[in-house]
């Protein structure tokens, strides 16, 4: 196996071979969300880069929250040249660390790493992503192709990350189709399944075709649903997150499109830097529809031609910043009433 | 929405989410009533659940079609009673409290699917998702029935009828055969039942035994109805919820099935509640805590005292006085 | 004390040893089946935390809520209820001690931490008084009850974060150190763990319970009534109000594990989707115990370790991290089986006699 | 002539204790066999072993002059044996028909055919006069029916060699003599019985021949004609037994107890006590007499704080307690000997030690400040075990692990150690061998000599003549009449008990 972690202090010496690695939540590498796109992103950089997956690039999975902390300082202790924290609930245990091992090099997803000036810290990669601007084009997506002038949204725990993917979705809707109704409902939770299912059952029952959750495993319930009623010849749709969630669709074809997050190529680039010496600690690494971070999934062939034409339409003037999608209630009521 | 449109997504919400916990409470039953209590209808459900994804998966792979999930809940509710007979051994033969046993159990089904979900695929900490579940359909011709069909018999699984109907063949089993008289006695004095020639330990182990096939049952409903993969959160407290169930339903197949029911449609409207007008201004933490509160609330007024059979968790060690 | 040490029973302390034994082999020989190397896996765990301060300071770190826990779960039982509230317990004490250190935050340091401490305790008597209450007053069982309460216990602290004290990160805003447990001093001496001074507080709980039970007449009411409450009714005690104060106390132990959780190992709360999972391993705690103040510690102990060294033995040996939970529930299988296990080392021991 | 049952010298050791050392044990066919002995001589541990509940370390077992190996109960029901628990053996949940079939059921298309085993059981009581109600629950019917229920099942199994352990021990002295009958019916229907008891009185009843054991071993097999009660008594304890007397002088002091028109409902609402008066003096020993089921139990609760009081006064030394908290009636003087000395007695899964301060842990010189002062109650625990002459290895010894007789004598001691100005004894002597009740009825005698009052509650009418000044009869929740029990005898009493009052009149 690799080293027994008995070195002390954090002398990161340059004499072992790299090593990149990842502390996941407790939904672990295969979460069909950011945790194992992650992890994507470090396996092809090991692919690219000659590396052993399990040596060279390695994660460690976390089963309770106090697990992320022995997580994240064991892989410093054993000399990884760069360690990502998965999520924002890891923040503040990664800049323990790394205020610990200042010259260890971390990186942390949707969070900002500070220390107690609220400076951020200069050993972390702060990692965060435009989710409003996907979100905007999948609205885009489900305004133009609702037949009902209803649609969905389920989330998974009402927070500022979540709202980013509300409030860019509805916008997005409104942009096309001023006259939709978007329902929107949390389950307050990320892995319930059940809760999902009940929410799309009630919001389909109220007559909304269209779906975005946004809401991890839970979603998977929304999916469930949606197949149902597929089946049962009411035709509806989903739209994924996170990860182009087309074949979860299948067979029924659910998936109408999905928003994806490209935490793989922000994980990616990251360590590609961090290997070349240029780790870009301190800095806060902002992937929107520009950096190609964040935008709707590669498969489409259930978009309609128009759709997709406004999309790329959007996209450019999002880039151009000729929109401004909003991530807050606030900011999108001052969208609405900028509409009119 | 219309009161109907509510009943219309409320009442086959309550059947989705309250056949499950049927099932696993029936189970508790068969258990209880033998006199070993079981904490441990959380493991059992685990263990269904994930052998009913791993099964379905398979079965699917050689081309079973929507059968797959049928011949799952099967295989599940055989895996669930081989599982329970561990509880079996440790609380009837070893004489082990049987809370202590019940509680290894849940740590038991909790660590052990999961390793072996990553023996099975490679490391990954969830199965794939099964793409056969058993589906939400409308009942031909009862669901052509004006008012009635729509909230009953459209948008649900037949599993929730299954359940219901199970439940009044269990009550059926207990309170008319033989067998449920004995093991009725077994639970309530099993030293007299022991001077009658009854066998005890047999008795106890297929009280044990049924509650593991039902835990494991339960745990496969809600795995081919609900979630379709399985992962560490899958089964999340409702093995507990159904235990609950029992105690509310009084250690009676039908009080059991009618507390499920309950809990279900406390659920159901803990979530539909945000779309209704009017309730959707209420607090989210109202809705969200009303199943948990309801049930307090109808313990300490409506249905009275619960009793436990007598000898409900208490070894039986023959010849001792 | 040394009265105490001679009141031990060898039986009752070789049973759980051996079980723990037991437990490690039927582990091993599953990692072997597999095809992983159990020695590395165990001296992994045994290195990392008895030689590595860093796992040590984390393990001490991880008993101090296990224990609380496992003494909530014991004190129940030892009054004859079954407590499986300790999760939500621990949860309303961990939002109520951070709530108070954070608006009571301009207090000075000997006034805020008590304060904040016995604010976590309080909220959980209050969550145990409830179904304690319950109990009493109108015989709903403390099984149901407590399970109830652990949800209503979920999603309200997730309600009034989000509500009252949000912070970005979906979590409360950190407390001023006026209010905190953590210790540089015990940090640098662990090479940077999470170990605060909560261990104190432990160890105050663990004597406190073994006082209260058979030291004062209090304690001796609350075994009478667990035992026997029909006795206890006909020797003129209030069989209520001892069931109410059963569950309060065992709340009170239930929430300081919460604090400990806010003060010290976190600062802050997060918003929590799921239990926290201490509450159900204090179940386990207890019973691997025996139900005993001092069993409690030791259980915790190995719990702690078991869990902490865990993290070590996966990336170390690569054994899936679950496999330590399989052990924890085979040591709990065998503990509960000490009748068999009695019976063979009688007979070994015997054998053993007449060679 | 080949036995009923022969057993032929039985050995059963128990971790620590030779039970039953070379037993023998002869009954022939179409007799009563009484089996007698002290508590704890064996005699229960022989008859499981008949039963197959136990397996012998030695001996050997015929019946009907057959040798017969006896696993279990099924291997006894199906050579004939059938047997009443000392212990009921019953199903409080169950009806009694459900508990008579239990185990053989008649059965329609693989169901339970509840209809079929009511008549079965209707025709079995009819036919042996043992009067049932079928579709009752156990738990709402009288001990007595109870014990009907367990000769029934046994005869529904048709077992022709019954064995009754200490039956009579719950019953009242009617239903003693129904017993009693039915025992004799059954002989001439050609069963074979064994019965066992501590009753003299009931043996040269009933029995044919007995068989006395004292400690594991066979003392001697006599027939009842060529004995007298006193040579039984001093076989079975191996020395003279001292009867003892209520021979102190009736000086009434001051009013201790008074009950005035007390009312008092019971669990299902109905009033089971109705405008009840009693007194009780310092310095005597008041007798209630009584069939079971009268109201005995709920007055007791009711003085005791344990039940509600619905109308009346109760005042124990002048001091009003009616309604108040058990605790401050404990403090105004009360003293309890209950009749369930396990469920309501005593803290099983506690010491002696903790036993013996159940209600006085909290006071000066146990606790100070709320600290319990182990040392003191250690010491007066020892002192007690040696004052009253409890059989126990240690103080720290669990009361569960104590004989029945020897938990008794833990709840007198601590009753009678406290002093209490009123001490109600409950069935005090129930179950026990005649040397423990012995040295109870003593205690009692010394408390009023001491000039305390005592309230006896028993359904012996030779411990109520033998103990009490005064006699009140209860019946139907009212004391129909007082009586001196030098003026009265058990046939007057027993009259007063059915509620027939002097001169014949239906009360
Ligand atoms: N299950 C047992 N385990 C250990 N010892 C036992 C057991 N049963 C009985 N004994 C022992 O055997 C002895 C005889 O008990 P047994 O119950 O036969 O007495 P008994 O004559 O029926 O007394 P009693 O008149 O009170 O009913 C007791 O003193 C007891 O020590
Ligand atoms: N199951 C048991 N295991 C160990 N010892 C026992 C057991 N049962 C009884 N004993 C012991 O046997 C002795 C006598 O018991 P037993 O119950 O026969 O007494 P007893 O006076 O006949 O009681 P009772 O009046 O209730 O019949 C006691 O000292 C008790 O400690
Ligand atoms: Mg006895
Ligand atoms: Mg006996």
């Amino acid at each position: 196996g690799c080293g027994n972690g008995k070195t002390s202090g954090s002398s990161a010496t340059k004499q072992t071979a790299f090593k990149a690695g990842e502390v996941t939540d407790v939904g672990g590498v295969d979460d069909k969300s950011f945790n194992q796109s992650a992890w994507e992103g470090l396996k092809s950089f090991a692919k690219d880069n000659n590396l052993k997956v399990g040596t060279g690039v390695k994660y460690l999975q976390s089963t309770q929250a106090s697990d992320y902390s022995p997580n994240l300082n064991t892989m410093v202790h054993q000399n990884f040249n760069v360690v990502y924290g998965i999520g924002f609930l890891m923040q503040s245990d990664v800049q323990k660390i790394a205020e610990q091992n200042p010259k260890a090099h971390l990186g942390i997803i949707d969070a900002v790493a500070v220390d107690k000036n609220n400076k951020p810290l200069k050993n972390v990669a702060s990692i965060t992503f435009k989710e409003q601007q996907g979100s905007f084009l999948v609205g885009v997506v489900a305004g133009l192709t609702t037949k009902t002038n209803k649609v969905g949204f389920v989330g998974g725990i009402n927070g500022a990350l979540i709202k980013k993917f509300e409030n860019g979705f509805k916008a997005g809707v409104k942009a096309v189709n001023p006259k939709a109704d978007i329902y929107v409902q949390y389950a307050g939770a990320f892995d319930a399944p059940d809760k999902g299912a009940a929410i799309a059952q009630t919001f389909y029952t109220k007559g909304a075709d269209i779906i975005y959750s946004a809401a991890g495993a839970t979603g998977n319930g929304v999916f469930t649903e949606a197949k149902n009623r597929t089946k049962s010849g009411k035709k509806v749709w989903v739209i994924g997150v996170d990860k182009d969630q087309h074949d979860q669709g299948l067979p029924e074809n659910v998936t109408l499109t999905s928003m994806v997050k490209r935490v793989d190529k922000a994980i990616y680039d990251v360590t590609k830097q961090a290997k070349a010496g240029k780790f870009p600690g301190g800095k806060v690494l902002e992937y929107g529809l520009e950096q190609n971070g964040v935008g709707i999934a590669p498969t489409t062939e259930n978009v309609s031609k128009k759709a997709l034409d406004a999309v790329s339409g959007y996209k450019k003037k999002i880039i151009d910043g000729s929109i401004t999608v909003p991530t807050t209630d606030k900011e999108y009521k001052e969208y609405l009433a900028n509409l009119k | 929405m219309s009161i109907f449109e509510v009943l219309t997504i409320i009442i086959p919400s309550t059947l989705l989410t309250a056949a499950p916990l049927i099932f696993t409470s029936l189970g508790g039953v068969f258990s209880e009533r033998s006199g070993v209590v079981n904490i441990g209808l959380e493991g059992l459900m685990s263990v269904g659940a994930f052998t009913a994804a791993i099964s379905t998966l398979a079965l699917e792979h050689s081309g079973f079609g929507d059968a797959s999930p049928w011949i799952a809940i099967l295989i599940a509710a055989i895996a669930g009673g081989l599982f329970s007979l561990i509880h079996a051994v440790v609380s009837i033969s070893f004489r082990a409290d049987q809370t202590v046993s019940g509680v290894a159990l849940n740590f038991l089904a909790a660590g052990l699917t999961i390793f072996l979900v990553k023996m099975i695929y490679e490391g990954k900490g969830q199965t794939p998702y099964i793409t056969h579940n058993i589906d939400k359909i409308s009942i031909p011709g009862l669901s052509k029935i004006p008012f009635i069909g729509p909230i009953f018999f459209q948008q649900v699984t037949y599993t929730s009828y299954l359940a219901i109907l199970v439940s009044v063949l269990v009550w059926f089993i207990i309170f008319k055969t033989p067998f449920g008289l004995r093991l009725r006695s077994v639970g309530e004095h099993p030293a007299a039942a022991d001077t009658l020639g009854i066998n005890v330990s047999r008795m106890r182990y297929i009280g044990v035994a049924l509650s593991g096939v039902f835990g494991g049952i339960g745990g496969a409903v809600y795995l081919v109805t609900i979630t379709s993969n399985y992962s560490v959160s899958t089964i999340a407290g409702q093995g507990f919820l159904a235990l609950a169930a029992l105690v509310f339903g009084k250690w009676h197949p039908i009080g059991a099935m009618g507390a499920s029911l309950f809990f279900g449609f406390a659920q159901a409207l803990s979530i539909t509640s945000q779309q209704i007008p009017y309730l959707d201004r209420l607090p989210s933490v109202i809705m969200l805590t009303a199943p948990y509160v309801l049930t307090l609330i109808v313990l300490t007024g409506f249905v009275g005292r619960a009793e436990a059979p007598k000898a409900d968790g208490v070894p039986y060690i023959k010849g001792q006085r | 004390m040394i009265g105490f040490l001679k009141k031990i029973n060898w039986m009752t302390l070789l049973i759980p040893i051996v079980s723990v034994i037991l437990g490690l082999l039927c582990g091993a020989v599953i990692m072997l089946i597999i095809g992983y190397n159990p020695l590395l896996a165990y001296q992994s765990i045994v290195e990392s935390i008895f030689l590595q301060p860093y796992y040590g300071g984390e393990t001490i770190r991880a008993m101090i809520p296990l224990v609380l826990a496992g003494l909530a779960v014991a004190f129940a039982f030892r009054t004859g209820l079954f407590n499986i509230g300790v999760e939500g317990q621990l949860m309303v004490g961990w939002l109520a001690s951070v709530a108070c250190a954070i608006i009571f935050g301009h207090l000075p340091r000997v006034l805020l931490l008590p304060m904040s401490i016995i604010a976590g305790g309080a909220a959980g008597a209050l969550w145990g008084y409830i179904p304690g209450l319950l109990k009493a007053k109108f015989k709903v069982h403390e099984v149901i009850s407590t399970i109830m309460m652990n949800y209503i216990a979920l999603y309200t602290t997730a309600y009034i974060i989000k509500n009252f004290l949000y912070h970005e990160g979906e979590r409360t805003p950190t407390i001023p150190a006026s209010a905190s447990l953590a210790s540089n001093f015990l940090a640098n001496l662990t090479q940077g763990s999470r170990l605060h001074w909560g261990f104190i507080v432990v160890i105050i709980a663990v004597i406190a319970m073994w006082y209260i039970l058979w030291k004062t007449t209090k304690g001796y009411e609350l075994r009478a009534v667990g035992f026997s409450p029909d006795a206890s009714k006909y020797a003129g005690m209030n069989v209520s109000r001892n069931i109410v104060l059963s569950l309060t106390i065992s709340g009170i132990f239930a929430g300081l594990g919460g604090a400990m959780e806010g003060l010290g190992t976190y600062q802050y709360m997060t918003i929590n989707s799921a239990f926290t999972g201490i509450g159900f391993n204090g179940i386990a705690v207890a019973l691997l115990g025996l139900n005993s103040p001092i069993g409690v510690v030791f259980a915790g102990a190995l719990f702690a370790g078991l869990q902490t060294g865990g993290l070590t033995m996966q990336s170390v040996a690569g054994v899936p991290v679950e496999l330590i939970q399989i052990i924890i529930a085979l040591i709990i299988f065998f503990v509960g089986s000490s009748y068999v296990i009695k019976w063979a080392i009688e007979r070994l021991s015997r054998k053993g006699h007449k060679k | 002539m080949s036995y009923a049952i022969e057993m032929r010298h039985i050995r059963k050791e128990f971790p620590g204790i030779v039970a039953n050392d070379d037993i023998t044990l002869q009954v022939e066919e179409g007799e009563i066999h009484a089996l007698f002995g002290e508590n704890g001589a064996g005699k229960s541990t022989l008859m499981n072993v008949l039963f197959g509940l136990y397996q012998p370390d030695q001996g050997e077992i015929y019946v009907h002059g057959k040798k017969a190996v006896i696993h279990d109960p099924n291997d006894a029901t199906r050579l004939g044996i059938g047997m009443v628990h000392q212990h009921f053996m019953l199903i409080d949940k169950f009806t009694v028909a459900e508990n008579i079939v239990l185990g053989k059921e008649p059965k329609k298309h693989g169901l339970l055919d509840m209809a079929k085993a009511v008549k079965i059981v209707k025709e079995l009581s009819e036919k042996y006069g043992l009067d049932v109600d079928p579709n009752q629950k156990v738990e709402d019917i009288t001990v007595g029916m109870q014990q009907r229920v367990e000769i029934l099942k046994t005869l529904y199994r048709g077992s022709d060699i019954l064995i009754f352990d200490e039956p009579t021990a719950v019953l009242t002295p009617l239903e003693i003599q129904e017993l009693i009958v039915i025992m004799k019916r059954l002989v001439k229907e050609g069963k074979s019985i064994i019965l066992i008891t501590h009753k003299l009185k009931e043996i040269f009843e009933a029995c044919d021949r007995c068989t006395v054991i004292r400690r594991g071993k066979n003392i001697d097999s006599v027939a009842i004609s060529d004995t007298n009660p006193s040579e039984l008594a001093s076989m079975m304890v191996g020395r003279k037994v001292n009867v003892q007397v209520n021979d102190a002088p009736y000086e009434p002091k001051e009013k201790v107890l008074e009950v005035d028109h007390l009312t008092v409902l019971d669990s299902r609402k109905v009033n089971v006590i109705k405008e009840l008066n009693l007194t009780v003096h310092g310095g005597e020993i008041l007798g209630i007499a009584g069939v079971d089921g009268n109201g005995q139990t709920e007055l007791i609760e009711a003085i005791a704080g344990l039940r509600k009081v619905k109308n009346g006064r109760i005042k124990i030394n002048g001091q009003d307690v009616t309604n108040q908290k058990t605790r401050k009636i404990i403090e105004a003087g009360l003293g309890y000997i209950p009749e369930d000395r396990q469920k309501h007695g005593l803290v099983l899964d506690f010491s002696i030690g903790e036993n013996m301060v159940l209600q006085t842990y909290y006071k000066k010189p146990y606790a100070q400040l709320g600290i319990l002062q182990n040392k003191v109650i250690t010491k007066k625990a020892k002192q007690l075990i040696q004052e009253f002459d409890v059989r126990t290895p240690s103080e720290k010894t669990l009361a569960r692990s104590l004989s029945g007789g020897n938990q008794q004598k833990v709840i007198v001691a601590r009753e009678v150690d406290r002093s209490p100005e009123l001490l109600i004894a409950a069935q005090p002597t129930r179950g026990l061998d005649i040397g423990a009740i012995e040295f109870i009825h003593g205690k009692l005698i010394d408390e009023k000599k001491k000039g305390k009052a005592v309230l006896l509650v028993s359904f012996e009418l030779d411990e109520i003549l033998r103990l009490s000044d005064r006699i009140a009869v209860i019946y139907e929740g009212n004391i129909i009449d007082i009586v001196n029990p030098k003026e009265t005898d058990e046939n007057e009493l027993g009259l007063l008990m059915a509620g027939r009052k002097k001169g014949g009149n239906q009360a």
